[in-house]
């Protein structure tokens, strides 16, 4: 028998298919994303000029037809993008950023803790919905950057828990006691012994907060918070062109679509980031 | 069946990778040809062997550690690790050709013909089922009777209340038994075990031998055994397979033990009058009680005690792990923290400790090499390219190949993990080494391998090692001093020699 | 032999139940009311007060000064909040910034929005388990996969988008179903078909976020020792689910199903409003228009009431699926 | 003066016929819900079912703007100031009792005694409010006031003398219907078989509130409803394919004027105003804005008036002029201007956002900033530099002089003092002369198109969509869509 080559061993751990595979999980995300920046130079006209009658049904010149004003709703689509994914990443990384370090200190300091459970315990009575009108009105003006600060806000407490709750039996176990042992500083501890095993947890959370924004922020626009006319954002298309939807349907379901879409692609690509081994589901063999 | 009236006649089987049972005159239940099993393109994890398996006899797997005794096991049932595969060789069991078998075929053997109890067993149980629920689950007869007949098959009282509570109030000897009546109930044709009796006590070892040869006797169940236990093979096995490691690192010639004597009893690590309460809902449960401790710098210190009586408590409030609600430590006569956190460096490096549990000892994140690294890079301040040659050096120490340093956790066998702990903790080049039952997953040549390495560095780098052990053998050659705890109070403490003549049991 | 029965376990079953149930509301309800609190606080916050925000054209600055008086504006907050959490008990919300007692206010909106939340919780709870445990039991399989996905870009896509696919497919194109919730003379939706609609939106996106944790929880239990060994001893899959896996899922699933309350609530203000639904939504959206402290303070408090219960069941829930382990 | 007849049928469709329940659906907020009739009605709703239980001494009518309702008649004093009105025989109470001058006065004084009474009933004290007989109230304004039947044709609702707040709820009216039952914004009403205003054919109506004007065109489309109120273009639209529907007209309907400050700031210089007048493009700002469902208009408020100037020229856009005026102005072309508005009605955010877009044209750099309702009226409106603002009462051009336009107005919202315009306005109200009145109303018009602090650049439709089988909907703009006493079902 043969020792296997030294070689072939990293080799054998990820095999060049899954790789490959990975990769293909996370290029429709990319593809958004990138056209989402780059839609604002693919467009044919701008996002303020009526090109069409209000309304009007796909036709030359619009190939989705036109908005409530009678803007190319194609155009606005390209454009609108790139705000929402913004916002809606901004949010998800902070959330997810905030959400790890409170979470990992959580659970390996018993006071903050306790703290963290307790905030969560009241924001967790307040509907989003009504958390966001607030906050949007005492901060007039505020704009986009009053929902990204509702967002972030209401949005941390719950992932706290989550992190808090996959990171809690790890605390215990026999490597973070090595390293408490050992001398190391909670934020060394936090960085480099519990996150490393919070991957899937923290990725899937970084997913589904990214979702979670996109929903908070088309709900703010919706009620007439954020975005302001006459700027072209998915959800404030969404908003402004349902009453037309029997008229021209493109004009709410395009931007929809778009956010359907982004919300899948984006969530794919962190599943697939996701190490395979850490979150094991039920098979049968 | 016509060897289960004489299992006796068949014991001593020549061990040795191609044993048959030559003498059996029954149709074998399981016949294993030539098997390998490796990652492709990489590692072995099992050497090609061979294995006929026939009913009403119990086989014992041996061989040292990392040799391929769980894989052979877990090949058996047709559970490969994820990413190996089966590289060579033919697999029969009861009929099957197990790695061509469909899903739902497999599922049907695992459910009515084939058991398998893993090597943690208490944790294979739902928490949340009551006793008598988790066996009538998988019992051909889910009847009362049939259930508590199960259980005092096992040897289980079933008039205590025992078959009403959950698998978490009961003892871990107990679990393990509870384990096996749920493998027994579904009436398997083939039992397959791992390591049986790992960190059990000597009195709950004997007990589960014996009860395992009754059932091969009553019951023509054929047993397969993962097991490094050489008093277990020789109380109940009818035949041995030992299987041989893939090549490995040299193994380090023994070298005689030359204990120092008792030192002078002011410096060295010391707890006065140590207590530990753990509060429970309706009431506290003292799991140490005034308890003194000393190790001098060079000294091995034994800690013997039953299950339960406050072994790993102690050591953890030596490292700091946990704070004392009473009592002092001290190191060299200066006070020392009650918590790793408020201890200085100096501290943390000389102070190290081996925890109990290997599985989750090492983080499953990070390879090797950057759990060996980072305390030579904390405390040895190693330079960075001087790193990988260090690591090398301790892996030779523990008898580990130098080409484990990238693997993951999950990559290795149980007693490698452990071995790996051992050389985590040595790395900081500890002037005191507690160790939590080190070799409890360790066969008996890696175990002498590894307590030699210790010996070697108290004599030559004057380390003190404290020792919490079930296995009196070791306790006895390698210490000179040993504490009795019982029940959280020292009840004896004193120069091996005379506390354990001869190894013999302490309890029980 | 064997080491004694742990005593971590044996006395738990001693303490008073009704003691541990009366500690866990008396939590719940001081959660409350640092809520109110806030939001108290939050509200005083607001540029504007109830006064401007009712005023109308023509009115002089002397005229809203008047009002903000009659309405005890001019008082410091912490004393209005003082004055309307003791009037609390006695089951009386305060008046609102239109001097209407926010109880009669609350009257009949909030049991209908209750009505409609109820139905939708129960639906999504239902839902949302049986698409998880399907999912979880195909781990990797197109089933999975797709139900993943939907879930996933069903959350992502908010009530009012759904609203507006529902209407389109199900009333206006096809006639199936009213458009609309009309209600008769005692305040109650007349028929129950318009119910289904404003169901159904809050409903969609809510089962997304829910059969989203609950697959993940599976998923998480699905790596535990004893689920592999119930894998291991050959049990059929569907069992491995419902009786291994679920019940350690089931404090992340509770814990879920408790945050969508919040958002099956806070939808409503949505969906009621397209779909003309009489409830609690459409009393919010002014009363936050209008700064209306008191009435604002009244919803947060059913609100915050109804989500409190449903946090209660699942702290009872958790504490039982728990109290299992020491 | 007075006589007439209320409201022009919208399609006849033979012979009116009696019977029958109208649901109708109305805009309103929960949590905006008033009972009061002197109260401040934000929902349309609420002011349906009030218009129809209650009577006001006039209401609006095509030519001449006011006619006749509870007030059969009335009749000045030769200084304009004394105001006559005789109460229509026969009227009674729901309940059966006669309606009096002293009930009528006592509405009227309860009126003027709300919040903003002062606007409601300008220039008339409570104490100049009084009983002459049983059948004559006497209004005595402060100032000569050729128009003052104006004011009493919108909450002027008379309710019996000595009401109690707590009964509010329950206290009969005059009007065509009465109340059945109302329930959070819901109503029914019942027809009023002893109306003293003619035969009401509808057995009852039902009213609905709708949120959102989305949810009551669905309402309508779905056959839920039989008329959605004010329902607006896009509902139009959708409903245009549908042969089952039918969509009235009400034009003049609703004003969405820019206001330019005159008083300070950038746009005080006429030139500058002019200027932005020429920018507009006004038939894309009707066809875009209101989906077509309006006309263009000339900068003049009040173009449902009977006496609006139709011979003054409509301006059009002229880009060449407009920049030539700015140059000669020196205006700043460097700076962003910031344009204000408000989501309170549909179409006002729109307007300024194309209004943005057209200036960019001319060079004028607009910035579109959104205001939340309370915000806007605390903080820009009557204030701000250049907002948007909208009227719904559009068939008087006194009216807006008189409010918005009038140096001394209180809701003069571009500050705009002109001594020209003073006099004129004096003059048109001080006179009883019809001729003179005319020309000096002639004058007012052709100042305020000249430079007001308006942009008028359109008027908007009222829309309201009907099911086929509902006949004698009202076309009058603005409130007069409540009218509903000559509809009937085929
Ligand atoms: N997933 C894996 N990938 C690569 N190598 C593995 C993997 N699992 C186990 N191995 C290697 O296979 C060999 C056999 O492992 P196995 O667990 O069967 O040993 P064992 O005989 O049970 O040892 P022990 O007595 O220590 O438990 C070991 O050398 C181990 O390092
Ligand atoms: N974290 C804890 N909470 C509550 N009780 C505990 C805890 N840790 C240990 N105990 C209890 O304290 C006692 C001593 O435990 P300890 O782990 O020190 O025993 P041990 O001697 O190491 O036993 P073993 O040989 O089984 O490892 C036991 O009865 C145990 O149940
Ligand atoms: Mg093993
Ligand atoms: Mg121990």
């Amino acid at each position: 028998m043969s020792a296997p080559t030294s070689t072939s061993l990293t080799a054998g751990r990820r095999p060049g298919g899954a790789r490959y595979r990975a990769l293909r999980r996370v290029v429709p995300g990319l593809i958004l994303v990138l056209l989402a920046l780059i839609g604002p130079y693919l467009a044919a006209h701008p996002i303020d000029t009526p090109v069409t009658a209000p309304f009007a049904a796909a036709g030359d010149g619009a190939p989705l037809g036109g908005d409530q004003l009678g803007r190319d709703v194609m155009s606005r689509l390209l454009h609108g993008g790139t705000a929402l994914i913004g916002s809606a990443l901004l949010v998800a990384a902070v959330v997810t950023l905030l959400a790890t370090l409170l979470g990992c200190f959580a659970v390996l300091h018993p006071t903050l803790g306790r703290a963290v459970e307790r905030t969560a315990d009241v924001l967790i009575l307040l509907p989003p919905v009504l958390g966001i009108m607030l906050i949007a009105l005492a901060w007039p003006g505020g704009g986009r950057w009053a929902v990204i600060g509702a967002a972030i806000v209401l949005g941390t407490p719950y992932a706290v828990r989550i992190v808090a709750g996959a990171a809690a039996p790890l605390a215990n176990a026999g490597y973070v006691e090595a390293a408490t042992a050992r001398g190391e500083s909670l934020p060394y501890i936090a960085a480099r012994e519990l996150l490393p095993n919070l991957r899937a947890t923290v990725l899937a959370l970084f997913g589904l907060r990214f979702v979670e924004a996109v929903y908070i922020i088309s709900m703010a626009g919706f009620l007439q918070i954020g975005p302001q006319p006459p700027a072209a954002d998915w959800a404030l298309m969404i908003r402004e062109n349902a009453p037309g939807i029997l008229l021209n349907p493109w004009a709410v379901v395009a931007p929809s679509l778009a956010i359907a879409a982004l919300a899948i692609s984006v969530n794919l690509a962190s599943a697939s980031l996701a190490p395979r081994s850490a979150r094991k589901a039920v098979t049968t063999s | 069946m016509s060897n289960a009236a004489h299992p006796a006649a068949t014991r001593d089987v020549p061990d040795g990778p191609l044993a048959d049972g030559g003498t059996d005159t029954s149709a074998p239940l399981v016949t294993v040809t030539g098997l390998s099993v490796r990652v492709p393109g990489g590692p072995v994890l099992l050497p090609p062997t061979s294995l006929t398996v026939h009913a009403a006899q119990i086989t014992a797997l041996t061989g040292v550690s990392g040799s391929g005794k769980t894989t052979l096991l877990r090949a058996l049932l047709g559970h490969l690790p994820a990413g190996a595969a089966i590289a060579s060789g033919t697999l029969d069991v009861l009929g099957h050709d197990i790695p061509a078998l469909a899903p739902e075929a497999l599922r049907q053997l695992r459910r009515t013909r084939l058991a398998y109890v893993g090597q943690d067993p208490g944790s294979a149980l739902n928490p949340r089922m009551r006793v008598r629920q988790l066996i009538a689950e998988t019992a051909t007869d889910p009847s009362e009777r049939a259930v508590l007949g199960l259980l005092r098959e096992v040897r289980l009282p079933t008039d205590d209340g025992l078959p009403d509570r959950r698998p978490t109030a009961i003892s871990g000897g107990q679990q393990r038994r509870v384990a096996l009546a749920r493998a027994l109930a579904r009436t398997p044709e083939i039992l397959l075990l791992d390591e049986p009796t790992a960190g059990l006590d000597p009195a709950l070892r004997d007990e589960i031998a014996q009860l395992l040869r009754h059932l091969a006797t009553t019951r023509g169940l054929a047993i397969v055994m993962a097991c490094h236990d050489p008093e277990l093979v020789a109380t109940c096995a009818d035949r041995v397979v030992r299987l041989s490691a893939p090549a490995r690192a040299r193994v380090p010639a023994p070298r005689t033990a030359s204990p120092t004597g008792i030192p002078d009893k002011a410096v060295g690590i010391a707890a006065r009058s140590v207590s530990v309460v753990f509060p429970h809902r309706g009431g506290a449960q003292h799991a140490l009680d005034a308890v003194d401790f000393t190790a001098p710098p060079g000294s091995a210190t034994g800690i013997v005690g039953p299950s339960g009586s406050g072994k790993t408590t102690l050591l953890r409030v030596l490292v700091g792990l946990h704070r004392a609600d009473s009592g002092t430590l001290t190191l060299d006569g200066q006070p020392l923290a009650g918590t790793a956190r408020g201890r200085g460096r100096a501290h943390h490096r000389r102070i190290q400790l081996v925890p109990q549990n290997p599985l989750d000892a090492l983080n499953p994140s990070r390879t090797v090499s950057a759990a060996l690294a980072r305390p030579l890079r904390l405390h040895g301040g190693l330079a960075r390219d001087r790193v990988p040659e260090r690591i090398a050096e301790l892996l030779e120490q523990v008898e580990l190949p130098a080409d484990f340093a990238r693997r993951y956790p999950a990559e290795l066998s149980g007693g490698q993990r452990q071995r790996v702990s051992i050389a985590r903790a040595l790395a900081t080049e500890p002037d005191f080494l507690l160790c939590d039952e080190i070799t409890s997953a360790l066969d008996p040549d890696t175990a002498t391998g590894v307590m030699e390495l210790l010996q070697r560095l108290r004599t030559e780098r004057h380390m003190a090692i404290a020792l919490v052990s079930h296995e009196p053998h070791l306790v006895a050659a390698y210490t000179d001093t040993v504490h009795l705890l019982d029940a959280g109070r020292l009840t004896a403490h004193g120069p091996t020699a005379t506390l354990l003549p001869e190894g013999g049991a302490l309890h029980g | 032999m064997a080491a004694p029965v742990r005593a971590a376990t044996a006395p738990r079953r001693t303490l008073p139940l009704l003691g541990r149930v009366a500690a866990v509301v008396a939590r719940r309800v001081l959660l409350l009311a640092v809520l109110l609190a806030a939001v108290f606080a939050a509200v005083e916050l607001l540029p504007g007060d109830a006064a401007t925000a009712t005023s109308e054209r023509g009115e002089s600055a002397a005229d809203v000064a008047a009002r903000r008086q009659l309405l005890g504006l001019d008082r410091p907050v912490w004393e209005r909040f003082g004055e309307w959490m003791t009037a609390l008990p006695t089951g009386d919300l305060g008046t609102s910034a239109r001097g209407q007692k926010v109880t009669d206010l609350l009257a009949d909106p909030f049991p209908n929005t209750l009505l409609l939340a109820g139905c939708a919780f129960l639906l999504t709870v239902a839902a949302a388990l049986a698409l998880g445990c399907w999912a979880a039991a195909r781990p990797g399989r197109p089933a999975d996969r797709i139900i993943g996905h939907a879930a996933t870009s069903a959350f992502a896509v908010p009530e009012f988008v759904i609203s507006v696919g529902l209407l389109l497919v199900l009333s206006l194109w096809t006639g199936w179903l009213p458009a609309v919730t009309l209600t008769g003379a005692d305040g109650d939706p007349a028929t129950w078909t318009m119910l289904i609609m404003p169901v159904l939106a809050l409903v969609i996106p809510q089962t997304g976020w829910n059969t989203t944790i609950v697959r993940g929880a599976l998923a998480d239990q699905a790596a535990a020792p004893h689920v592999e060994a119930a894998r291991l001893d050959g049990l059929p899959t569907r069992r491995i689910i419902l009786r291994h896996a679920l019940p350690g899922a089931v404090p992340a699933i509770a814990t879920g199903f408790a945050t969508s309350t919040g958002m099956l609530l806070g939808g409503t203000v949505v969906v009621e409003a397209l779909f003309n639904y009489p409830g609690i939504g459409g009393v919010l959206a002014s009363a936050v228009a209008s700064r209306d402290t008191p009435l604002i303070a009244g919803v947060v408090i059913c609100g915050g009431a109804a989500i409190s219960l449903v946090l209660l069941a699942a702290d009872l829930i958790r504490a039982r699926v728990l109290g299992a382990r020491p | 003066s007075g006589g007439g007849t209320s409201a022009e049928p919208a399609a006849t469709g033979g012979k009116p016929k009696k019977g029958g329940t109208l649901r109708i659906g109305a805009l309103g907020r929960a949590g905006a819900i008033t009972r009061d009739p002197h109260g401040t009605q934000g929902n349309e709703s609420d002011y349906l079912v009030l218009a129809l239980v209650y009577d006001t001494l006039t209401v609006p009518g095509a030519k001449p703007n006011t006619l006749p309702r509870l007030a059969a008649s009335w009749e000045p004093s030769k200084d304009l100031k004394t105001w006559r009105f005789t109460l229509a025989k026969g009227a009674v109470f729901h309940d059966g009792s006669p309606v009096t001058a002293e009930d009528v006065v006592w509405s009227l004084r309860r009126l003027r005694g709300t919040p903003s009474g002062a606007a409601r009933l300008p220039g008339i004290k409570a104490e100049n409010i009084k009983a002459e007989g049983a059948d004559t109230v006497v209004l005595i304004s402060d100032y000569a006031n050729a128009e003052l039947p104006l004011l009493t044709r919108l909450t002027t609702f008379v309710l019996k003398k000595d009401t109690p707040d707590s009964a509010l709820e329950k206290a009969p009216g005059t009007g065509p219907f009465t109340l059945d039952w109302y329930r959070g914004g819901n109503a029914r009403l019942v027809r009023n078989d002893s109306w003293y205003g003619g035969t009401v054919l509808l057995d009852a109506i039902e009213v609905t509130m709708f949120e959102t004007p989305q949810a009551m065109a669905n309402a309508l489309l779905a056959g839920q409803i039989d008329v959605a109120s004010n329902a607006g273009a896009v509902a139009a639209r959708t409903a245009e394919s549908r042969k089952d529907i039918q969509v009235v007209r009400r034009p003049n309907d609703m004003s969405m004027p820019l206001v330019m400050r005159t008083a300070s700031g950038p746009f005080a210089d006429a030139r500058v105003r002019e200027a932005l007048r020429l920018v507009v493009d006004r038939e894309a700002m009707v066809k875009q804005v209101l989906s077509g469902y309006g006309t263009v208009a000339n900068d003049i408020m009040g173009t449902g008036d009977p006496h609006y100037a139709k011979d003054i020229p409509q301006r059009e856009r002229d880009l060449a002029k407009a920049k030539q005026l700015l140059t000669e102005a020196e205006f700043d072309l460097s700076r962003t201007y910031d344009l204000v508005t408000t989501e309170d009605i549909s179409g006002l955010a729109e307007s300024a956002t194309l209004f943005a877009a057209q200036a960019r044209e001319a060079g004028i750099k607009i910035r579109v900033v959104k205001q939340e309702s309370g915000a806007f009226y605390e903080k820009t409106w009557l204030k701000g530099d250049l907002y948007t603002s909208y009227w719904g009462t559009n068939d008087s051009v006194v009216f807006f002089a008189s409010k918005t336009l009038v140096s001394e107005a209180g809701q003069n919202e571009a500050g705009f003092a002109d001594k020209d315009f003073d006099a004129s306005y004096r003059k048109v109200i001080g006179t009883a002369d019809e001729k003179a009145r005319a020309t000096a109303l002639r004058e007012l018009q052709q100042i305020e198109f000249d430079r007001s602090g308006y942009l008028l650049w359109g008027m908007a439709d009222g829309i309201d969509l009907a099911a086929a089988k509902v006949q004698g909907l009202p076309t009058l703009a603005g409130y007069g869509r409540v009218q509903l006493e000559n509809v009937w079902l085929r």
